[in-house]
């Protein structure tokens, strides 16, 4: 056998990217707390390289190979690899005021939060069992610390147990399906797999391991049943933990289910297809009428998390290749979304108050209106109402969907997404409409301001012209 | 046959060690039972020739997860008998997930078992074969990126683990030099004006 | 002509326009100058049309003004049909309309609403303009609706008055419930024939008469006897026949000047005009006849009957003025349009003046109405005491006066139509005459005679109001006298109406009595051989008898007959009833729909309940979101046993 | 950039404008306001200039034709073929000329009665100008949907923020009924963008479906439209809606947000789903002369001002139902299509005219609740005795809704009145009665409101309409007469559409084999 | 003969007790996170006996890097662990329900 070390443009970003945690861990090492900015710009810097790496391998077309087959740079990999980065930055310019006014600035958060980055890019281009393993524990591990990042905190600490309890179980599920998968085919290489399953579509065993890897998948993304841990974190961490376990994870939570399910047990779809849209269908049902009840803030929006998830997994469960798309489509506006909303709650929070309540908000249009509109539009987006962003990602699906014949389940959809509206609209509602409330933005720094605005305003943009993410979507998915 | 005897004997000492796991009332006991499980299972994977793995077990888990774990215990010191109430309450209830759970993948093994390669004949070693020369060859030739990648998840582990455990005591008291230096008047000296007293 | 046609519509508009936008600009007295002018011009230029109609022998004129719209091929259009019958009425209205606004001056002297009063009955000529000129029958139905509107405004026009602005919203009401059919019957004519322009209707009127529809079952309906019925309809809410006739005496509420000229001489006409216009149709159709004839005779006696018992000067008037639209109708109902139309002519007058006369009467009672509290005014108004005399007796149809003529024709074309219903109708209108005697002279007697029941606070101001007021008594009076003698002839025996006015050989019942007629002296003479002048004579005697000679029977009589008298006094309970069932009835049904249907099973149930729904289940979900680890836990293995057991199964 | 772009986002980026420019001092009563003026006067600036540059719509307009014109078409989002393609015909001119028409109307009418955070108030409404005149003037389907549901956002707001006590739950049921909606109509157009590939509603025109395809997209689409117009069952929202609404809120709402629905079925139902909208014609007919008969009734008895207007509305929009789905009975009792066309052009006036007359309505009520502070009924009594030249308009406006001939209520009623019974009697009769339930509960309202004797002290303090007040009910009241007196250029300006529509709708799109 | 089918049962069982013990166990989380090392060794087992049949070696180095992920997992679990009981002095699981609804 003969395994070149020098291919690495696979690899590439992911070496940059732990090369730079090396180095980083050493600097912060050596930095004292009052100067710990230095950790946080030379994060961003490090992120911008990768990103820089990123784009430099440009909008290649084909697929490249690496470890013996056992990684994969593709389109799905890069764009994926692209959103999580800028995502990540994003978090981290978010947060730092948030930590500092806690004095909880300490370097190992963007240690923590490079290692969770890099988990998701192992996860993008991982091409066999393996490795999307590894990348995903990588990314569990780092965020189960990350949400006991502040260790004064019991609920953080109740919700980091939790989280890392069911994650655990939830990884040994996903392992066990992959020792059936790996029994049966003989083999933990993706491509491999795909052609073993194909060949041995009706063996039950396949189907039963496929059964298991589904759950661990579902826990990854949150979907119901297996979406317990969701609110409980959600409301636990750290609000800037909340922001990030919110946002980039989901990419690489697609990352993971497009590779075993939609290109590994492509064969077996007629199984997986049917337990996505079961899954999708209890997601956006519960986590929709979950939410209404929610009087915290962080709660609601995990429980909408759980059902965008369910139309994630629609998209998903539609088949190649446009559902794959409308799902990579969906998930990216859903982190784009998802970044806006819970970064303006941590930059709520940045002053040290934390905005918990959704009474919190009440009337804060007349304090701030410029934020309020952002999240206004933050919120109709969410709810999927056009120009927004969200609508384009819900129209996708659902045309993914019909496309594939499954008129029931676009319904669901619609009518699930309908009582969604309600709790964004509470949100709005509150803000704009109601008195009272004493939050505010008077002191928050320019930078922060300015990333939420650029946040929001992107999601009207994507809206007025969604033609570049759709394309960069459809590139994605091009290769699968 | 004697392989098969071991086999039994092993087995049926981890299956009981692992009863023995999520039963007893001690932590300290459930920590000993899971090492007996690790350690028969060591066995068993010796039977399978995977020497290099049942060493590592013995050596990775037992050795240092284990006493990881019994250390924690002792540190913590937990009351045991409170934390075992209404164990029987419940028992029903897990005992039918369980049995649930067992009766599907046993009958995914027993009964719907067509493409599971039961009826392969384990291929024998010879003597010179090494497991660890094995695995080793693969590792670092097709298996080094994820090898790097474990690496990387070590490191972080590391990272995580202090960041969580370490910290700066409040109740600790120590000098801070540099804050003593950098102390100004107004942090210390207070004037307060005060009306004179009449009497 | 074309222009003096807009010119005659036009000339009221622009003066209701400029008294009533800009009437604080011209003032009181710039308000009745502008508007007497334009509905002076209108009558001037209204008779020039009326002599070119009749004595130049000018051809009818049948043309369009301007497209309204063209829709699905329909040619909408507003024109102009001037004939020899639009050229009668449009002189009645223009005529009795400047009296009336040169009596206003009078009547509403003391008003605040001067300007507005003057805007609004000059708006009203050119409402009735517009409909008695139409050529077509959108643009009758605006004059329908506009003058209806305009009455509804003046009915109301003292808005302060309770009373005054329940009655105009009944009136419009009522007058809608009429239109409601006439719409119907519109859109009947515009089914059958596909167009609204009159000429286009008549010419396939014939066509019509065969076809049948489907209404109710498998039945098929005469469509031109629908058509005629749904017109009629309309026809009886306007000219207030019964059942819907309850607006007209509640219409009192409005001032003096417009029960004249609106309840009295021109909007009320306005069925029996139309009905007149669509004889080409409803000549087609015996039924539709029968049923007009039915109802005009049921009105005619029945409605008499109310005014004996009535205490209220203007509601004598009133209930008398339905008792006449009765007999116009019965009329109408017996081919004798010539007839009907004859005495709506006559009727205008006689009626404005009688109104008018009672204005007079009302305003140097300062505003007193009830008859019980006038008596003896003789002595203090004697030209409204002379001019009443003159109306009243037109009114019964005393041999010579103009009232007289028409009357008579009816009552013999009655006499002679064979239609069913037309024994009733005749045995109707007989004792109608009887009727109509013994209530206008019971009034004339009670106002002007007997003992003087005024208090002294009136007496002392009692005298005969200003010249504006009894000028147009005076002028009204005249015609009142001499108008039958003039034109009965040409009217309703000769051939004044030619084309305008159709009637079917066999249905022609004036032409029986043409054959007779040789003069209005000799009918005159020839009338006093029949009983009906006798009739009328009796009433009146019967009048002087109980009010004069023996003014307590008429208390006895109530007592003796309290039942009649209850029933009378509450006016058959048509009131009553429509308070009850109509107006009670859809309230309720209003609260039904509204608290039961929108709100409770709408709103409640299905709206906020499937809200409450939710909310429920989303309170049940967080009661599941426990927050123990093992429920978590319980929640993924179950859900992964769901999914592997399935998976073992299927398939 | 053509008219109908500019048209669009002229009033759009005009609202950002006075948005950026309002000082709202954090939302309390501005006393001075330097800022104030500044705003809304480029509001009322951009609003009529909007106005001006729409006449060309109507003067250059094409009547012989029922082609789309004044088009704009690129290329929007590829993937799905789907087009910035904008275009007007004989149905969405006129309604887009009564948009245009009505915002400056609007605006007027905050113009003082809006005290707190009137930059936003303006910018609301210019944005929802821009928005409403993108769903009339949207041919891409996809467009028109998110020109359709975006309109939602600044209704909200506009609802919440400004409305009156119960404003939340009106809002929220406004936004959740349309929406609830809304989104079948998504699934309906994704459907047929599947079949057809493209999304331009002309090639969902032409696209053969089967008998059960349009029915459910028929049904789909109903979902939307039905709650838009509003129709019985699914319009307890307007009520609500209008009542809490502020008064331009309401004009608005009543005006042009209304007609959306009626539109919708013009322009997507009948010729979208022929045969199915014949099939279920019944159904519609049905529906509509619930909504003029069970809601005339319920009009009749509330107490509220704001709310008997609003059910007048769902009354009136009944006729436009009626007169789009009388036709199938038309054709299937005649035979011919005469008549469908009238019932066409009787609909689409009674749109316009609805536009103008409950606009007006609302306008009257906000002129007395600026006043009084109370939408109460039985608060008022009497309002002419001290509000003479108001109670002239309002009593015209009043008429003008009982469907008096030479006001435009009129118009479309009989024409619907005189299609519906080509269908059959029954049918016209229950429309007409609205001929005595319109007159009833308006003219209630008129003699309870504004006749009578001066019912309290408050109504004995009012002060007459200031010429801005008569200004804008004097607008509306010249639109009202004009279009009562002479509907024919607007019957001409569509008459072309009505007449391709009523072939359309007569041709089966079913395809032979399907 | 012992044959594949053995070891997957073993596996099986063990799968089982793991499952069993995390929601019979409503006291102590570190039983918990011993639940979670059986369940990782059954899968362990699978994935030697499979590798092993099929001698093929990649579910032995699968099983080489579970080995590793475990301990580090296990090591941030006990730390999460110390977190918690030094915030609450308790790591009582039923304890645990500040977070809910």
């Amino acid at each position: 056998m003969n395994y070149s070390l020098m291919d690495l443009s696979a690899q590439l970003p992911e070496i940059v990217l732990a090369s730079g945690i090396c180095v980083l861990l050493i600097v912060d090492l050596f930095v004292r707390d009052s100067a710990r900015d230095l950790s946080y710009l030379l994060a961003i810097f490090l992120l911008a390289g990768v990103a820089w790496v990123l784009i430099g391998i440009g909008p290649d077309s084909t697929a490249h190979f690496a470890s013996g087959g056992s990684y994969v740079s593709d389109g799905l990999a890069r764009v994926l690899k692209l959103f999580a980065v800028t995502a990540v930055a994003t978090v981290f310019l978010y947060s730092r005021p948030w930590l500092r006014s806690r004095k909880l600035h300490l370097g190992e958060y963007y240690v923590l939060g490079l290692f969770g980055l890099l988990g998701i890019m192992v996860l993008a281009s991982g091409y066999s069992l393996l490795v999307s393993y590894i990348g995903l524990e990588i990314l569990s591990l780092s965020l189960y610390a990350m949400v006991a990042f502040d260790r004064d905190s019991s609920r953080s600490a109740e919700a980091a147990m939790k989280y890392f309890v069911l994650g655990a179980i939830a990884s040994g599920t996903l392992l066990y399906g992959m020792s059936l998968v790996y029994g049966i085919t003989g083999t933990l290489q993706i491509g491999e797999l795909q052609t073993a399953i194909a060949a041995q579509a009706d063996v039950v065993g396949l189907r039963v391991g496929l059964g298991f890897m589904v759950a661990g998948i579902a826990f990854k993304f949150g979907a119901v049943p297996f979406h317990m841990w969701v609110p409980d974190v959600y409301e636990g961490a750290p609000t800037p933990v909340t922001l990030y376990v919110g946002t980039a994870p989901k990419l690489g939570a697609l990352a993971l289910a497009v590779r075993i399910l939609s290109e590994g047990s492509a064969g077996l779809a007629s199984f997986w297809e049917p337990m996505l849209a079961a899954l999708a269908v209890l997601s956006l049902i519960l986590g929709n009428v979950a939410a209404i009840a929610q009087t915290n803030i962080r709660r609601m929006l995990a429980y909408s998390t759980i059902s965008h998830v369910g139309f994630i997994l629609l998209g998903l469960m539609a088949g190649s290749p446009g559902g794959i798309q409308a799902a990579l489509f969906y998930t990216i506006v859903y982190v784009i979304m998802a970044a806006g909303a819970f970064g303006f709650l941590v930059m709520l929070g940045s002053q040290g108050q934390e905005v918990n309540d959704l009474d919190d908000l009440r009337g804060l249009w007349q304090r701030s209106p410029w934020f309020t509109l952002m999240m206004v539009l933050l919120m109709f987006s969410m709810a999927g109402v056009p120009p927004l962003a969200g609508f384009y990602a819900k129209w996708w699906v659902l045309s993914a969907l019909l496309n594939a014949g499954y008129l029931g389940l676009a319904i669901v959809g619609v009518l699930t997404s309908v009582i969604g509206a309600f709790y964004y609209l509470r949100i709005i509602r509150l803000m704009l409409f109601d008195n009272g409330g004493t939050v505010s933005t008077v002191g928050i720094p320019l930078d922060l301001k300015l990333v939420l605005s650029v946040n929001a305003l992107l999601l009207l943009g994507i809206g007025l012209f969604p033609d570049r993410l759709l394309d960069l979507c459809a590139y994605a998915a091009a290769l699968i | 046959m004697f392989a098969t005897i071991l086999f039994y004997a092993a087995a049926a000492t981890l299956i009981g060690a692992a009863i023995a796991v999520i039963t007893v009332r001690n932590p300290v006991h459930a920590v000993l039972s899971l090492i007996l499980a690790f350690v028969s299972s060591a066995v068993l994977w010796l039977l399978l020739e995977v020497e290099f793995l049942a060493i590592v077990l013995v050596l990775v888990y037992v050795g240092a997860v284990m006493v990881l774990f019994l250390f924690v215990v002792m540190m913590l010191d937990v009351n045991t008998t409170s934390l075992r109430e209404g164990f029987a309450r419940y028992a029903p209830v897990g005992a039918i997930v369980a049995g649930i759970v067992i009766l599907e993948l046993a009958g995914l093994i027993w009964w719907r078992n067509e493409g599971i390669p039961v009826d392969r004949v384990l291929v024998p070693r010879d003597a010179a074969y090494s497991s660890t020369a094995e695995l080793g060859k693969v590792i670092y030739t097709e298996y080094l990126y994820p090898f790097e990648l474990a690496a990387m998840l070590l490191l972080l582990a590391i990272v995580a683990a202090i960041l969580l455990t370490m910290r700066k005591r409040p109740g600790i008291k120590k000098q801070d030099i540099s804050a003593q230096v950098r102390v100004r008047r107004e942090d210390r000296i207070k004037l307060v004006s005060m009306e004179a007293e009449k009497d | 002509m074309e222009n003096i046609y807009l010119a005659i519509v036009l000339c009221p508009l622009a003066a209701a326009l400029l008294a009533g936008l800009f009437g604080r600009v011209i003032g009181r007295a710039g308000a009745h100058t502008v508007t007497i002018l334009g509905v002076g011009a209108s009558f001037l230029l209204s008779l020039a049309v009326l002599k070119a109609q009749v004595l130049d022998g000018e051809p009818a004129f049948n043309g369009t003004v301007y497209t309204w719209a063209v829709v699905d091929g329909v040619h909408m259009q507003v024109g102009f049909l001037v004939d020899r019958l639009t050229a009668l009425m449009m002189v009645v209205v223009t005529s009795v309309s400047l009296m009336v606004h040169i009596y206003t001056i009078g009547y509403m002297h003391d008003d605040a609403g001067y300007q507005r009063f003057f805007s609004y009955i000059s708006l009203f000529t050119f409402a009735m303009l517009m409909l008695v000129m139409a050529n077509n029958f959108m643009q009758l139905f605006f004059g329908w609706e506009a003058v209806g509107v305009v009455s509804y405004l003046l009915i109301g026009f003292w808005y302060t008055r309770p009373t005054a602005i329940f009655a105009n919203m009944k009136a419009f009401l009522v007058n809608r419930v009429g239109d409601f059919g006439f719409l119907l019957g519109i859109a009947l004519i515009l089914m059958s024939t596909g167009s609204l322009d009159y000429a286009t209707v008549f010419a396939g009127a014939d066509a019509m008469s065969g076809q049948t529809i489907q209404v109710l079952g498998d039945s098929q309906w005469s469509v031109i006897t629908l058509a005629c019925i749904l017109l009629f309809i309309g026809a009886m809410g306007k000219s207030a026949q019964m059942p819907l006739h309850v607006w007209l005496p509640d219409s009192m509420e409005g001032p003096t000047p417009i029960s004249a000229l609106i309840h009295a001489a021109t909007m009320v006409t306005a069925g029996i005009f139309m009905v007149a216009r669509m004889s080409p149709l409803f000549e087609l159709s015996d039924t539709a006849l029968s049923v007009v004839m039915v109802v005009g005779a049921t009105t005619a006696l029945f409605t008499g009957f109310l005014g004996v018992v009535q205490n209220d000067i203007k509601r004598v008037v009133a209930y008398s003025t339905l008792s006449q639209l009765g007999y116009m109708t019965v009329a109408l109902g017996a081919s004798a349009y010539a007839a009907g139309v004859f005495h709506l002519m006559t009727h205008a007058f006689f009626k404005a003046l009688l109104f008018l006369a009672a204005g007079s009467v009302i305003i140097a009672m300062h505003h007193e109405q009830d008859i019980r509290k006038m008596g003896g005014l003789w002595r203090y108004l004697p030209i409204t005491w002379l001019t009443s005399l003159i109306g009243s007796l037109s009114l019964i149809g005393f041999p010579g006066f103009a009232g007289f003529f028409s009357k008579d024709a009816i009552i013999e074309a009655v006499g002679a139509a064979h239609r069913t219903g037309s024994g009733y109708a005749w045995w109707c209108l007989m004792i109608g005459v009887f009727v109509t005697a013994l209530y206008s002279f019971r009034m004339f007697f009670l106002v002007f005679h007997g003992a003087e029941r005024l208090d002294s606070h009136a007496k002392d101001h009692l005298h005969e109001p200003s010249m504006v007021v009894w000028l147009p008594l005076a002028l009204l009076a005249v015609p009142s006298v001499i108008l039958g003698w003039l034109t009965v002839g040409p009217v309703v025996f000769g051939s004044y109406f030619g084309d305008a006015i159709f009637t079917r050989e066999i249905n022609d019942v004036l032409g029986e009595g043409a054959a007779e007629f040789h003069g209005p002296a000799a009918y005159v003479l020839h009338a006093l051989t029949m009983p009906v002048p006798w009739i009328a004579l009796g009433g009146v005697l019967c009048a002087w008898y109980l009010y004069l000679k023996n003014p307590a029977l008429p208390e006895r009589l109530g007592k003796q007959f309290s039942g009649l008298h209850t029933l009378l006094i509450n006016k058959y309970y048509f009131d009553e009833f429509n308070q009850k069932v109509f107006a009670r009835g859809s309230t309720a049904l209003g609260e039904f729909f509204w608290h039961a249907g929108d709100e409770a099973v709408i709103d409640s149930g299905l709206v906020n309940g499937s809200a409450r729904l939710v909310g429920w289940a989303s309170q049940v979900v967080r009661q599941l979101q426990s927050g123990y680890l093992y429920h978590y836990a319980f929640a993924m293995i179950a859900g992964l046993a769901v999914l592997v057991g399935w998976l073992l199964l299927a398939g | 950039m053509g008219t109908l772009s500019i048209l669009i986002w002229l009033p759009i980026l005009g609202g950002l404008l006075v948005l950026a420019i309002g000082r709202t001092s954090a939302g309390k009563p501005s006393s001075d306001g330097a800022g104030l003026r500044a705003d809304r006067l480029l509001a009322l600036v951009v609003s009529v200039l909007s106005f001006l540059l729409s006449l060309p719509l109507w003067t250059d307009f094409n009547a012989a034709t029922a082609d789309m014109q004044f088009v704009e078409r690129m290329s929007w989002i590829r993937a799905f073929n789907v087009e910035y393609y904008l275009g007007v015909d004989g149905f969405s001119m006129p309604l887009v000329m009564l948009t245009t028409f009505l915002t400056p109307i609007v605006l007027l009418a905050g113009w003082d009665s809006v005290r707190v955070r009137t930059a936003e108030y303006f910018a609301a409404f210019l944005i929802l100008e821009g928005l409403m005149i993108g769903v009339f003037a949207a041919v891409d389907a996809l467009l028109f949907y998110v020109f359709w549901e975006a309109m939602l956002i600044p209704m909200f707001i506009i609802i919440g923020v400004w409305g009156g006590e119960r404003r939340i739950y009106a809002t929220v049921k406004f936004f959740l009924y349309t929406f609830l909606g809304s989104v079948f109509m998504l699934i309906a157009l994704i459907y047929l963008y599947l079949k057809s590939g493209s999304y331009s509603i002309l090639v969902f025109h032409q696209l053969p479906l089967s008998q059960a395809e349009q029915t459910l997209i028929f049904l789909a689409f109903l979902a939307a439209f039905a709650v838009k117009v509003p129709m019985w069952p699914v319009h307890t929202w307007l009520p609500d809606a209008h009542v809490e609404a502020p008064t331009g809120g309401s004009v608005i709402l009543a005006a042009v947000l209304l007609k959306m629905g009626g539109y919708g079925f013009i322009r997507f139902s009948l010729p979208i789903a022929p045969d199915a909208s014949g099939h279920l014609s019944a159904l519609m007919i049905f529906l509509s002369l619930v909504a003029v008969v069970y809601i005339g009734f319920v009009a009749l008895v509330q107490q509220d001002m704001k709310k008997l207007i609003a059910y007048s509305s769902i009354a009136h929009m009944g006729f436009v139902t009626l007169g789009l789905f009388i036709a199938w009975p038309i054709l299937a009792r005649t035979g011919s299509t005469s008549g469908v066309a009238m019932g066409l052009s009787g609909a689409m006036l009674q749109m316009i005219s609805h536009g103008f007359i409950s606009g007006a309505l609302f306008l009257c009520v906000g002129v007395l609740y600026d006043r009084m502070h109370s939408r109460k009924i039985a608060d008022y009594g009497g309002v002419v005795n001290t509000m003479p030249r108001f109670a002239a308009l309002m009593v015209f406006f009043a008429l003008a809704n009982a469907g008096l001939p030479g006001t435009s209520g009129f118009v479309g009623e009989f024409m619907v009145i005189l299609a519906s019974f080509k269908a059959g009697f029954w049918y016209a009769f229950l429309a007409s009665i609205t001929l005595i339930l319109g007159a009833a509960y308006t003219l209630w309202l008129v003699k309870r409101v504004v006749f009578g004797a001066v019912a309290n002290t408050a109504v004995a303090s009012l002060v007459d309409i200031s010429a801005r007040e008569m200004l804008i009910l004097v607008l509306v009241a010249g639109g009202v007469l004009w279009l009562g007196l002479w509907p024919a250029p607007i019957a001409d300006v569509m008459s072309a559409s009505v007449d391709h529509l009523a072939t359309q709708i007569m041709q089966s799109k079913i395809q032979a084999g399907l | 003969m012992v044959s594949l089918e053995h070891y997957l049962t073993v596996s099986a069982l063990l799968f089982a007790i793991s499952v069993a013990g995390i929601f019979l166990n409503r006291k102590n989380v570190i039983v918990l996170l011993m639940c979670v090392e059986l369940l990782l060794l059954a899968v362990n087992f699978n994935f030697i006996a499979f590798s092993r049949y099929l001698d093929d070696p990649a579910g032995q180095v699968f099983v080489f890097f579970i080995l590793t992920v475990a301990a580090a997992e296990s090591a941030i679990g006990l730390a999460i662990l110390v977190v918690l009981f030094r915030n609450r002095r308790s790591i009582n699981v039923q304890e645990m329900d500040a977070l809910k609804g």
